[in-house]
């Protein structure tokens, strides 16, 4: 098995870490890294089908490889403005959830109804 | 093109011009506040266009570009003039009723839009024209039924009419769509889709659509319920020009669309069971009302039922000659309807010693409906007289006749109860409604020709007796029914609206699941697993779908 | 292959599409650096260049019956990027530049730098974003390569989001949050997607994928799953039903101007992007299971979505949930739309139609809850009896709007339920235009909640003056959809340029 | 098995090892930091595929100055993790995940294991102008030729994110000093290293730019480092956040595009087309935007980092 190959199958595995725990876990700065993770195993995909188009000379197609550093990019600032509101809405309602209706009641409020 | 039909094209633009045109100056605050005083005015070119067409001038007006297409038949002649001539004998009435009242300026503008969809439907002859200016005629009709904000009555009457308004749009753009499709050449011309519909693959889904639309319009039994509602609620003004030329729309729906061409028994038998079965129904309900204004409803149920029964056998026999009879009994509806309902205003308002006149001149009217000799009803029975036949559906007509004056001499009783105390109607009320009497006497009369009809044989002795007959029978029940009377059942108003309403508000149940089931889909990991698995359906089905 | 070259190399007027780009770019730079009142000024002085830009792509595809193309820096796809303009990219355009125009009129006032203030957050991020998010629309409706619209898609998130929390009420911030996690879970299926595409094919340019699919006599298991994941992806980023979660809190709580846009055009940029790909990308790929399920989401969405909307206590919550239902609409067009049938094109027009009809109503009806909100104080639809006197403006066009909604004539939404009736008649899946009826039933019903007490007769506490403009520019927006329902042939001979089965003949 | 392949195995069972853990861990505090250890993991992944100057962004960016953000927030958030705690979703839908996350991820495994080998490439077409755009590195051309459109949006993306931050301050507090207001001034190996590490930052970031051109290097990565060295100063407190409201501050975040936006235009003027570089002027013209993208982005990752301004102007 090639190093590309291990890469691609990391790269899958990771994106179903990441989207198991986009989908589980239920604080929003978990989601963020979960998010992250993610990213980070489709951008591996990328780096495999570079590698895979690997010609003229080149170690790898260098037109995925830009797309991944755009992507990187896209990714750090996705997560700035998502921590950032994150904080602010942890500000104003001394809580992080993303369920409904929840930041409305009063923050000591504790239980869900 | 030659001078006069110059003339007729701009009258039958100017049909709809006119009231367009006051409906903009209505965005001037000071003109919206004066515009009950020009309501008569409105409706006035169309009913010039009307008596062009009727002198013979075939009057038509086609501009695809701007997706505007008007013509104007005899059939369509004869109630674009009556509806035009009630409007606005009916808007001097308004005039005065609406004096000194809140709502004046919003009444006036819905008055006027649902004026322009009530004379539009007679005269546009493209599919998508006559959609337009039948919602036109039913739904700002709501402003005119809720006039008083505060009371209940009007409040649910209008919602209910509303729904049932909705549902015959929606019934019609199905129906419509259908016979769109089945016009292999694109066109949306009436006269095209219907020539093609005999052939069309979906002829008989688009035709209960379009006839479902227009039954509901025109209130034939399951579908009636809201007229009793309606006309009880809505001030004398608008239940009469909604009454008399409101629900034509609706006969002049069926008179186009129905495709009279080609021998449908099947389908015209269907028309002519739930017709009669409307005109029966609608009077015994009738007769168990108090309310003079309910008593009218239902008898409108009943004849519109006759309406559709003549139009049926009319299908049922490919015989196209239905529609300009069909045209001539509604006009004398029209007419007769939209006065009676004036009469019931000025009774209000008149007091019982000085009632005599009026309930006399209601009385001629009320049996009109029912056929009394020399009155516009009878000549209206005559002209259906043909297609109905002899057999078994002639003497239905002829119970039906024995059923309305029944219905009618109910319906003077209850009106005679009504008188006010110490009181005279104000000329500005008294002036319309006698005009208006006058003409449902007279015009039917003027008319009669250019329906096919002779007025000798009108007159023939052998005619009068036919006409008589009901009429005699159907007080002989009166007087029966008088002394009966209070066994009848207490039935309200709109019989069967009270257990729809509870069915709907049972279907509230439904409602909140689908709340409950949407609180529980907005949830993260329920919106994420139902991302990811229609990732993987779509993804499954790219693959092995094709 | 003359399609095939002509997609490839610059057409004249091409540059216009570069124009209609870095224009909104140039004013979003500059806005910021100049930053205080100048930041509205600037965007008032290019949006009738956005606008002029926009007619002239219009014009120009209109009057030559070639979608228009633009390659950027001289790299021809698949090593460059090409911006293309069909004609659906160009209504799309002008419907973008008109709508925001009008939503930035609406705002004029309600985000102005108070004088002798040097500069405050909310005007300077609302024009900011306003700009950025109509650059970013541009680049959707123009781009050709699906890694460049996955930028716009994310410069259109980026921009969208903290319109949503402008006014910083903590329910604005955690509906923001919660747009931004889901749209950001899309765009990732979505670029997942790119890139198995790319490994397929070597490209991700538009056409010259379409040309790559079509060659292929099977599909490959990489392009199916692609498909899949991107397809989820853009519907995350649509909020079709089930994938709502995120467009009523954000919508409802947003501000009016807000509001109208992202509801008029932002969840129309994804839906945009899904027609681009089964339409242009993989028509062939497009079988019925595909399109019927998208097909049945739109219809759950319209009665979800319409029921929903009945039972909402908030005049906002309620127009958002409408949203949701018009959007199930457009899915609609999926299964009628695709293939060469002689219905297709019709559906193909009542789906663009269904489009541009929704973003005028709907921005309308948001901007006349912004003047009721902001005369009220509260959108509360129980309280709302007697207002149709003091804002008779703004009532009215809440009524044209929901007019179109209904699918009423004469409106652009009647025209597209029209055509779309009509298609799925023709084609004998009559299961859709049923479900059209019903929708146009319950949107009566809950246009009726809202006017019908309106237009009572009742005192009304006012808390603000009435702003007689804000309540026109929501009427001119109305107005618009209901022009719609008059547009000429010509209009819909404008749509079908680029229709990839209408342009066949061409190949 | 050579040694490389079982050392590739054993890098890719410790990479999924951490994701594992920074998705599992039970605080969020472990999980940021099995975060920032992840990332650095994965440039050396990124390395073996023989991509370093994705190695050195997802090093610098992906792990470094996104790490400094999370660590941050974890922080602040630590109150809040027990009540989220309390809305985990229960067993049936954890293991519906589960089971859906598996089969997505199987099926981008078949996926790969099935890509033809060699696959479908653009690397010729890229090779082959390297010579008239005066670059010898691919991915550079790339960037700043060939899709140099999607660079620029991209750069504008993270300046609409910047004004996003920003638009989450108070009213109060618009046009102050960037960043949450800071405690006392750190005393020891913060402060040292604060002093030390910047010179040596900005030589090493210089020296990224300048070789980009023709070697791994260029913008993003040189611009990471300086953004890096911009966030230990400003944690070491050696200086304060620059003001928001400054004319200067906004002129460095959209130099990069405004650059671009000029050359583009030029272009078509001078070569007729936009974005396109006359002939002979390739090269100056690259390390010019280079120049000024790699100002922009020291210029905007910082402010993403340390968010919106918590105190008004003075």
């Amino acid at each position: 098995m090639s190093a590309a190959i291990l890469a691609g199958l990391t790269g899958a595995a990771l994106v179903g870490l990441g989207l198991y725990g986009l989908l589980t876990d239920p604080h929003p700065l978990r989601k963020i890294l979960a998010f992250n993770i993610l990213g980070s195993g489709v951008f591996l995909l990328f780096g495999i089908i570079a590698r895979k188009g690997a010609a003229a000379g080149f170690a790898a197609d260098p037109v995925p490889q830009a797309m991944v550093i755009t992507g990187i990019v896209v990714a750090f600032s996705a997560t700035a403005l998502a921590v950032t509101l994150l904080l602010r809405l942890f500000q104003e309602t001394r809580r992080a959830t993303l369920e409904p209706d929840a930041p409305a009641k009063t923050p000591d409020a504790g239980v869900d109804g | 093109m030659s001078g006069t039909g110059t003339l007729g094209t701009a009258l039958l633009v100017a049909t709809l011009a006119v009231p367009l045109a006051l409906l903009l100056a209505c965005l001037s605050r000071r003109l919206r506040n004066n515009m009950p005083a020009l309501l008569v005015l409105a409706p006035l070119p169309g009913l010039a266009a009307a008596l062009l067409a009727l002198g013979g001038m075939p009057l038509a007006f086609d501009q695809p570009q701007l997706g505007i297409s008007l013509a104007l038949d005899v059939p369509g002649a004869l109630l674009l003039g009556v509806a035009a001539l009630l409007w606005s004998v009916t808007g001097a009435y308004a005039f005065t009723d609406l004096r000194g009242k809140t709502n004046a300026a919003r009444f006036s503008v819905c008055w006027l839009l649902t004026l322009t969809g009530s004379l539009g439907v007679f005269i546009v002859a493209d599919l998508l024209g006559f959609y337009l200016f039948f919602a036109l005629a039913s739904l700002p009709a709501y402003g005119l039924i809720v006039h008083d904000d505060d009371d209940p009555a009007a409040r649910r009457a209008g919602g209910v009419y509303m729904a049932f308004t909705v549902l015959s749009e929606a019934f019609l753009l199905l129906g419509f769509v259908l016979l769109a499709a089945g016009e292999s050449h694109g066109s949306l011309q009436i006269r095209d889709v219907v020539a093609a519909l005999p052939q069309s693959p979906w002829r008989d889904a688009a035709l209960v659509f379009t006839v479902a639309g227009f039954a509901l319009k025109i209130g034939t039994v399951p579908a009636h319920g809201w007229m009793p509602l309606t006309y009880a609620a809505a001030p004398i003004p608008a239940a009469s020009v909604l009454s008399g030329a409101g629900v034509k729309a609706g006969v002049i729906g069926l008179i186009r669309f129905l495709p009279f061409d080609t021998a449908m028994p099947g389908a015209g038998e269907m028309l002519v069971v739930l017709g009669f079965f409307s005109a029966f129904y609608g009077v015994a309900i009738g007769i168990t009302q108090a309310n003079p204004k309910t008593v009218l409803a239902y008898s409108s149920v009943s004849q519109m039922g006759v309406i559709a029964a003549v139009l049926g056998m009319g299908l049922a026999a490919g015989d196209h000659s239905v529609a300009l009879d069909t045209a001539f009994y509604a006009a004398t509806h029209v007419l007769a309807k939209g006065a009676l309902f004036l009469a019931v205003g000025v009774t209000a308002v008149t007091a019982a010693r000085r009632l005599r006149p009026t309930l006399l001149l209601a009385a001629v009217l009320a049996l009109g409906l029912g056929g009394l000799p020399l009155t516009g009803g009878a000549l209206a029975k005559l002209a259906v007289k043909a297609p109905l036949g002899d057999g078994v559906v002639g003497l239905l007509a002829n119970l039906s006749a024995v059923a309305t004056t029944l219905l009618m001499l109910h319906f003077l009783q209850c009106l005679a109860r009504t008188a006010a105390h110490e009181q005279q109607a104000p000329a500005g009320l008294a002036v319309p409604w006698q005009a208006m009497a006058l003409a449902s006497v007279a015009v039917p009369w003027l008319l009669y020709p250019f329906a096919g009809g002779n007025v000798a044989d009108a007159l023939a002795l052998a005619a009068l007796f036919d006409a008589l007959w009901p009429v005699l029978i159907g007080a002989a029940l009166a007087l029966a029914l008088r002394r009966w009377q209070n066994r009848l059942p207490p039935i309200p108003a709109g019989d069967i609206v009270e257990p729809a309403e509870r069915a709907f508000s049972a279907s509230y149940a439904v409602g909140s699941a689908m709340e409950r089931a949407d609180g529980w889909l907005r949830q993260w990991p329920a919106a994420g697993l139902s991302l990811l698995a229609i990732a993987v359906v779509l993804g499954a089905a790219t693959l092995f779908g094709s | 292959m003359l399609a095939m070259a002509l997609a490839l190399a610059t057409t004249g007027g091409g540059y216009l599409l570069v124009l209609a780009v870095i224009v909104p770019v140039i004013g979003m730079l500059l806005s910021l650096v100049v930053g205080g009142r100048h930041a509205e000024r600037i965007a008032f002085a290019l949006m009738p260049a956005g606008l002029g830009l926009a007619l002239a792509i219009a014009i120009e595809v209109w009057v030559t019956g070639q979608p228009l193309v633009y390659i950027l820096g001289g790299w021809p796809p698949p090593l460059g990027i090409a911006l293309r303009a069909d004609g659906f990219s160009a209504v799309m355009l002008v419907t973008a530049a008109l709508v925001i125009a009008a939503a930035g009129y609406f705002a004029r006032g309600g985000f102005a730098t108070p004088p002798g203030v040097a500069e405050k957050r909310a005007p300077l991020a609302f024009w900011t974003l306003l700009q950025g998010l109509w650059a970013a629309l541009a680049v959707v409706f123009l781009g050709g390569d699906l890694f460049n619209l996955y930028v716009a898609l994310e410069l259109l998130t980026f921009a969208a989001v903290p319109l949503v929390c402008l006014d910083g009420r903590p329910e604005t911030l955690a509906a923001a949050l919660r747009y931004l996690l889901f749209a950001l879970f899309g765009s990732v299926l979505y670029l997942l997607g790119a890139a198995l595409l790319y490994g397929t094919y070597g490209t991700l340019d538009i056409v010259l994928l379409a040309d790559r699919t079509a060659a292929e006599p099977l599909v490959a298991p990489a392009v199916g799953f692609a498909a899949g994941l991107m397809t989820a992806g853009l519907l995350a980023k649509t909020a079709l039903f089930p994938l709502h979660l995120w467009l009523p809190p954000a919508h409802a709580n947003a501000p009016p101007p807000a509001s109208a846009v992202l509801s008029a055009l932002v969840v129309k940029a994804s839906f945009f992007l899904i027609v681009r790909l089964w339409f242009d990308v993989m028509p062939g790929l497009a079988s019925a299971a595909v399109t019927t399920l998208l097909a049945a989401l739109g219809a759950a969405a319209i009665l979800f979505g319409s029921v929903l909307a009945l039972r909402q206590a908030r005049l906002k919550l309620l127009i958002a949930y409408s949203t949701v239902a018009q959007i199930g609409y457009l899915f609609l067009m999926f299964p009628l739309a695709i293939g060469g049938h002689p219905w297709s094109a019709e559906a193909w027009s009542g789906g663009v139609m269904q489009t541009l009809s929704h973003a005028f109503a709907k921005a309308a009806m948001f901007l006349a809850a912004g003047v009721v909100y902001e005369q009220l104080g509260h959108d509360r639809i129980a309280e709302l009896r007697g207002i149709g006197r003091a804002m008779p403006m703004a009532i009215f066009a809440f009524g044209l709007g929901g007019l179109s909604l209904m699918g009423l004539p004469p409106s652009g939404g009647f025209a597209a339920k029209w055509l779309l009736m009509q298609a799925s008649v023709e084609s004998g899946q009559w299961a859709w235009a049923v479900v059209m009826l019903v929708g146009g039933l319950l949107a009566g019903g809950y246009v009726y909640r809202v006017v019908a007490p309106a237009l009572d007769r009742a005192t009304v506490a006012l808390k603000a003056p009435a702003s007689r403009r804000r309540e026109a520019v929501a009427l001119a927006l109305a107005l618009g959809a209901v022009l719609l329902g008059f547009a000429p042939p010509e209009f819909f001979d404008l749509l079908q340029i680029g229709r990839p089965v209408a342009m066949a003949a061409l190949r | 098995m050579s040694v490389i392949q079982a050392l590739d195995i054993g890098l890719a069972l410790l990479v999924l090892a951490v994701a594992g853990w920074t998705i599992a861990a039970r605080e969020a505090f472990a999980s940021v930091v099995g975060y920032v250890a992840y990332g650095l993991l994965l440039s050396l992944v990124w390395v073996r595929l023989f991509a370093v100057d994705v190695a050195l962004t997802e090093a610098a960016i992906g792990s470094g100055v996104t790490g400094v953000l999370l660590i941050s927030a974890v922080v602040r958030l630590r109150k809040t993790e027990a009540p989220a705690a309390a809305e985990r979703p229960g067993v049936v839908l954890r293991a519906l995940a589960a089971a859906l996350c598996t089969v997505v991820a199987a099926a981008l495994a078949a996926v790969v294991l099935l890509m033809p080998d060699p696959g479908a490439t653009l690397a010729p077409e890229a090779g082959q102008h390297l010579g008239e755009l005066g670059v010898g590195n691919p991915i550079t051309a790339v960037l700043i030729a060939y899709r140099s459109f999607d660079t620029m949006l991209e750069k504008v993306v993270l300046i609409l994110a910047v004004i996003g931050v920003w638009s989450l301050a108070s009213d109060g507090n618009w046009g102050g000093v960037a960043g949450p207001r800071r405690g006392a001034r750190p005393e020891g190996a913060l402060a040292f290293l604060a002093q030390l590490l910047p010179p040596l930052g900005i030589v090493v970031a210089i020296h990224i730019v300048w070789v980009g051109a023709n070697e791994p290097g260029g913008a993003f990565q040189g611009g990471a480092i300086l953004a890096a060295m911009a966030l230990i100063v400003l944690m070491a407190r050696l200086t304060e956040a620059p003001e928001i409201r400054r004319r200067w501050l906004r002129l460095a975040l959209i130099a990069g595009p405004a650059v671009f936006l000029v050359v583009g235009i030029a272009g078509f003027a001078i070569p007729g087309s936009f974005l396109a570089y006359p002939a002979g002027w390739a090269k100056p013209l690259i390390l010019l935007i280079e120049a000024f993208m790699t100002l922009s982005i020291a210029a905007t990752l910082p402010m993403l980092v340390i968010g919106p301004p918590d105190r008004p102007p003075s």
